[in-house]
């Protein structure tokens, strides 16, 4: 987690699926060349209503970006956009993303015609996929429910498969769309420790969505703040900050992550 | 097979004299489509004022016995298979008025189609042939009769079991999968003109197939009022027939080409086809033929013997006839 | 202890315009697994093709008119009968006689299919005579229908329901027995009346199932008149055919084909785009 | 600043017993919408209702035996039948041909259905064309098969394939097409190859239509056989049929009606086990 | 939310579904009579897997408890216990709850074929349903939405139409499964709001999931943890800590609260 925006620290994976052009507008933090993920003017509306009103966002290889926002400002949308699934809703902009996405849904959506296991192995090709998908599973502390169904799993159980689906897999960019929210403190704690392993063996892109502001600073290489469907604010945060927790910094950013948030004062 | 019940429960004594007038309000539900047409063609009509008469159309053995079980039907118009088969099933029934064609050799209702190059010419060269046979219509029993005459056993030759609906047995000459099969009224027309130039030719059968009933259950025929009244229709049936005969022109046009939608050149080929009409005053000689049929049938199709004289109700016997006589003498003068 | 947080706050304007399509749009196009957009009209294609086919061998002879009319002698013959007023009377008499059983046979289909998915002992009385009824022939059953209800109007309607309410049933059945146990729950909870959740839950959600039947009820009630107007029917499009088939009338015979395939692709469109409008909240492959 | 947290820790032992049964269970019972509990063998009640009614009509003479044979009628008859081993071969006769032109009509039905269901040129090819041919009464297309194919067994197995194929095709297509499109997002973001993505979301997806037209399917077949085992047929149960109703042995027809009905009862419940089996995933009211 | 365990502060709601058998082993905190919700002894096990091993909970009418516990544990299982929804489930104990009990299920459930309106007023047979319903869309922030299909809404949109369709409702109990997962800083603590003030105008008793312990200290009297399908811990959250954030009083809780969920040490 040492890259920095812009930064070309780690392999460069940058995808072959269209080039970024150029053509952006507005003070994007970097420019699209040798970026994983570069997303210049990106418009998207239903109906009439605009949800996505021109942003721009670029993501270094290796580098994790936290997606922070109010409910239904579009980070979900913003995520199936890149993730090349909004076939049918309208818009604009480029987006230039590498070959090989993972995408952690909101939803966990396990496939219920299959086990869990099945559902972990799904679309891998690799011959040891079985005992790797395995292993993923008791990873996430769910070893011996492999022939379960996912409705026989309690919905942090089926977060926890979603999340072993994506962590057998080794993308070059991983959209997590809120994959901690049904966890408690202690399988949270865990699972970020996974997902950091995941990131320190494999140096994807990540853009994780979430509504925990302590979790986006101790994951995240920078945190987005997403408003009125447009990049709002940019925070960066260096190693300091996320690893000391009790440092005033740590505690500063939390709270003006929280005021962009619009929680004025300190919350509990 | 065989475990239908042979013989007519009711005996003709039971029946009551016919009534000579009809009582008021008596209702019968007839079931006789193109003698319906020349009624109302014709105007006669007006003879069966004061009766209740519903037509239905329905013809043929299969529907007019299910309904005359169904007691929706009082009197039915049918060939010479179906009362046979009607008493074989346990339904008792009664012919109350026959017609024929004079000349009925001549004038077949049915001719033998012959596939195209089967090398078929004569009656006996069925032998070993694939003959289309649908066992229960009058077009199954027509084959058992050619045979019989062209002298071969069933074994002789090979039945192949197809219904009629339709054009099938065309179809099934034209693709060769048959040699023979029975083709009746515009079919023969049809199929020559389609696949004579295929080699396709058409055998006539020397037989006679001309009956024509009109035919009531007996429970019907025991109600004296009904019987009064079917014994008017069967008078207005002789008139009709007497009617057609003379008419060809209006029938053609009010019944072929209005009624059932058939060109001109079609219609009037069937009526060409059918000769001239024949309504005896005397069963006797129809019911010897009748019985030759039955035994026939009996024989080759393992069913109990019946008595063709059982199928007819001598009340009626002279009343279509003689009405037919009458009116083709008053037409005449 | 460490470095102040860094803020950046791009100052992008808010631009939606309501004129997107007209800009650059570049998207990460995947490979779609779905079958792509609904395109209009698209479904005139196969039957076009049908006729094309048809056309062509018929004018180049491969196909023998005496095994199949050409389209231009059937076209030909619509027109004649379409002037002499034969064909729209008898299309008007069959539809009057298949949209009254179509009626029937969807409100008993429906109905039964309810008693029969909605307890198990409506189940258990209701669900094995409609198996029954379903694997007997059909032709085998007009003898005992004539005998019952006569030879009629009654009859042939009531013929008509009989096929009909089976796939109503059917389909009706089983869409109920899919709903999602989740929402029977949800409606456990916020104490629907039994009749409420026929009207919110059962129904809404059957109603895919509903349509399927639907379709396949629609055809089967013209499907059904070839059978029922052979009985005691002066008129119809089954009696029309009837009689062609008596006289060999193929080019009647063939029109009257080329109707029933017609009347089947309308039918058959006109439920599906009902369909389309009453689940239009389904987000499913379809699109 | 305030009270300290008080903490309870209440001290009780684990204590799960595999024998809940025995212990007290009172639970808030709220009234069950669904319909409650599959009972074993409940299925029969409706068929024996059905036959209790016939038996008594017919021992108290309110059904007329001319009418509808008597069961126990039937039953010696079936007893005939088997005896001189007639039942059982034309069983086994219609069971091979009904069983042929079922697997033909399925193989069919399902590939038609994953090409229309899986692309839109696909769709437009197929889907009117089947949407046709499902309107025309098969009756009608039989002097065509027969120009076509011949008399022969292939015949009567293409007819009874050409009618299995069609609600295999309607509800296999029906169920795909009602596939989430939450799976198919999913399946491409996991980048499923396409034969992948029928084997893994697509055919489960589409497996409760398919069961659904299986069932359609199964005793289509059987009674497709009354049709075709008229054409240059010597055996079969529909030949059998046919024949008695040639020489009006109701008796027989009886026989065979009820020999349907079992047939289809019989096949359907085959159909329904399997199906339970396969769809174990599903939570839905039917439990 | 002055009630204690046990206590008999408010409207006496209990229900007559089935009165409490007082047959329970056990320390259980206080006995059935006068509570609005009695568990005694509850055991439930999915196959040979035991979830539920002999639980005991009392709620009186007008308390808040919070339940916490790791993901899996059985939580869900215990409230759709509650709810009456677990006729298949294997198992034993004796449960007493009022006759209206609401629920909010941990997926936000709603009818896919009704709209974001239908959805709310699913079963309210009063005549002013609609304008209630419209209100507490608006309450929720959703308002303008009411046309809106289920799947048009965004993970937390649909989630606040759920807790729209209990706020309508004035139930004697209230079981809400993890009903803020996937709302944001802001937008939770406007729901917190909201939810207090239902409770505040019917005193419903309210058994609440969550993962949030700062979320269990703020809304609730009682905070329950389950593990090992037992009540693991019992802690009573006075007026006083509940309120003043800062306290140490609360920050001792918060503490104790994850080391009863195995988190030690300070975490983030
Ligand atoms: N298919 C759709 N049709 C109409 N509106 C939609 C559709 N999908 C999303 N929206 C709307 O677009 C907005 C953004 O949705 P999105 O799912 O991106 O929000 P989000 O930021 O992910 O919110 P949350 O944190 O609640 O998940 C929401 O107001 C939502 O109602
Ligand atoms: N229908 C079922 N069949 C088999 N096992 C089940 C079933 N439902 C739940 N379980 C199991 O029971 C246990 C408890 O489930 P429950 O849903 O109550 O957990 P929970 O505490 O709500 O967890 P979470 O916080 O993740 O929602 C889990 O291990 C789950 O896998
Ligand atoms: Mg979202
Ligand atoms: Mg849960």
């Amino acid at each position: 987690m040492a890259a920095h925006p812009g930064g070309l620290t780690a392999v460069a994976s940058s995808g072959t699926v269209r080039s970024a052009v150029g053509s952006s507008s507005g003070t994007a933090p970097a420019t699209g060349a040798g970026n994983a993920v570069s997303v210049r003017n990106l418009i998207r509306s239903f109906g009439p209503k605009g949800v996505l009103n021109g942003v721009d966002l670029d993501i270094a290889p290796g580098e994790f970006v936290a997606l922070l926002g109010p409910s239904g400002c579009g980070k979900s949308t913003l995520l199936r956009a890149l993730a090349g699934l909004d076939h049918d809703v309208r818009g604009s902009g480029v987006i230039s993303v590498p070959e090989r996405v993972s995408v952690v849904f909101q939803d966990s959506r396990l496939l219920p015609w299959d086990s869990v296991l099945g559902n972990v192995t799904l679309g891998l090709r690799e011959h040891d996929a079985d005992s790797r998908a395995r292993k993923a599973l008791a990873e996430v502390g769910l070893a011996g429910r492999e022939k379960s169904w996912p409705h026989e799993l309690s919905g942090g159980e089926q977060q926890r498969v979603a999340l072993a689906r994506s962590l057998v897999r080794e993308p070059q960019l991983l959209l997590a769309d809120e994959p901690f929210g049904a966890l408690d403190a202690l399988t949270r704690i865990k699972m970020h420790g996974l997902l950091q392993d995941l990131v320190a063996a494999h140096r994807p892109a990540v853009l994780l969505v979430t509504h925990d502001v302590d979790e986006a600073i101790a994951l995240a290489d920078r945190i987005v703040v997403l408003d009125s469907g447009r990049v709002a604010t940019v925070r960066t945060v260096t190693p300091e900050i996320s690893t000391a927790v009790d440092a005033a910094g740590h505690e500063a950013l939390r709270r003006d992550l929280l005021a962009d948030l619009g929680v004025v004062g300190t919350s509990h | 097979g065989g475990t239908a019940t042979a013989g007519n429960p009711t005996s003709q004594a039971s029946f009551t004299p016919l009534a000579a007038s009809v009582p008021a309000g008596t209702t019968i539900k007839v079931g006789d489509p193109s003698i319906r047409v020349a009624l109302e063609l014709s105007g006669l009509i007006k003879d069966l004022d004061g009766i209740n008469v519903e037509f239905a159309n329905i013809s043929g053995g299969p529907q007019t016995t299910e309904a005359f079980r169904a007691n929706a039907l009082d009197v039915g118009s049918v060939a010479d298979i179906p009362p046979i088969h009607a008493t074989w099933t346990g339904l008792d029934v009664r012919i109350i008025a026959s017609a024929y064609r004079q000349d009925a050799v001549n004038h077949p209702l049915y001719e033998l189609g012959i596939a195209p190059g089967s090398g078929i010419a004569k009656l006996e060269d069925l032998r070993g042939k694939k003959v289309a046979y649908s066992p229960g219509q009058a077009q199954g029993a027509l084959v058992l009769r050619i045979l019989e005459k062209a002298g071969l056993a069933q074994d002789d030759v090979k039945l192949i079991e197809l219904p009629s609906t339709g054009d099938a047995y065309s179809s099934a000459l034209s693709s060769k999968q048959v040699d023979a099969a029975p083709l009746g009224g515009v079919q023969i027309k049809r199929y020559l003109a389609k696949y004579q130039a295929d080699g396709a030719t058409t055998l006539r059968h020397g037989l006679r197939d001309d009956p024509g009933h009109l035919y009531s259950p007996a429970k019907v025929l025991a109600d004296p009022a009904k019987a009064a009244a079917l014994a008017k229709y069967a008078e207005a049936w002789g008139k009709a027939q007497r009617w057609i005969e003379d008419h060809p022109k209006e029938w053609l046009e009010g019944y072929y080409i209005k009624d059932q939608g058939l060109s001109a050149e079609d219609g009037q080929y069937l009526i060409d086809a059918a000769g001239k009409r024949d309504v005896p005053t005397s069963w006797t000689e129809a019911i010897e033929r009748h019985q030759q049929t039955i035994d026939l049938l009996a024989r080759e199709q393992k069913k109990p013997q019946l008595k063709a004289a059982d199928l007819y109700d001598t009340r009626f016997e002279a009343i279509a006839g003689t009405a037919f006589t009458v009116a083709g003498k008053g037409g005449a003068a | 202890m460490s470095a102040a947080p860094v803020l950046e706050r791009p100052a992008v304007e808010p631009h939606l315009d309501p004129a997107l399509a007209a800009r650059e749009d570049v998207r990460p196009t995947g490979r779609r697994l779905g079958p792509g957009r609904r395109r209009r009209l698209a479904w005139l294609l196969g039957p076009s093709v049908l006729l094309g086919l048809w056309t062509v061998s018929s004018a180049t002879g491969l196909l023998d008119p005496r095994i199949l009319s050409e389209p231009w002698t059937v076209v030909a013959t619509a027109g004649e009968l379409i002037a002499d007023g034969r064909l729209q009377e008898n299309l008007a008499i069959s539809a009057q006689r298949a949209g009254l059983g179509l009626f029937f046979g969807i409100v008993v289909g429906a109905v039964l299919a309810l008693l029969a998915g909605l307890s198990r002992v409506g189940e258990a009385l209701i669900d094995g005579p409609v198996q029954i009824k379903r694997a007997i022939p059909g032709l085998a059953l007009i003898p005992l229908l004539i005998l019952w209800f006569g030879i009629d109007e009654t009859m042939k309607v009531l013929t008509i329901t009989l096929g009909v309410f089976v796939p109503i049933y059917l389909q009706t059945h089983a869409g109920l027995r899919g709903i999602d146990l989740r929402y029977v729950e949800l409606a456990q909870t916020v104490g629907l009346s039994r009749a409420a959740f026929i009207r919110k839950v059962v129904l809404p959600g059957a109603l895919p199932g509903f349509f399927l039947g639907l379709r396949f009820a629609v055809t089967g009630a013209w499907v059904s008149l070839v059978v029922v107007e052979q009985i005691n029917a002066t008129s119809g499009i089954g009696y029309m055919m009837e009689l062609a088939r008596t006289y060999g009338q193929t080019n009647i015979i063939v029109l009257g084909l080329a109707v029933y395939g017609i009347l089947g692709l309308l039918s058959d469109g006109a439920v599906r785009f009902l369909e389309r409008k009453a689940l239009s909240w389904q987000r499913t492959l379809a699109g």
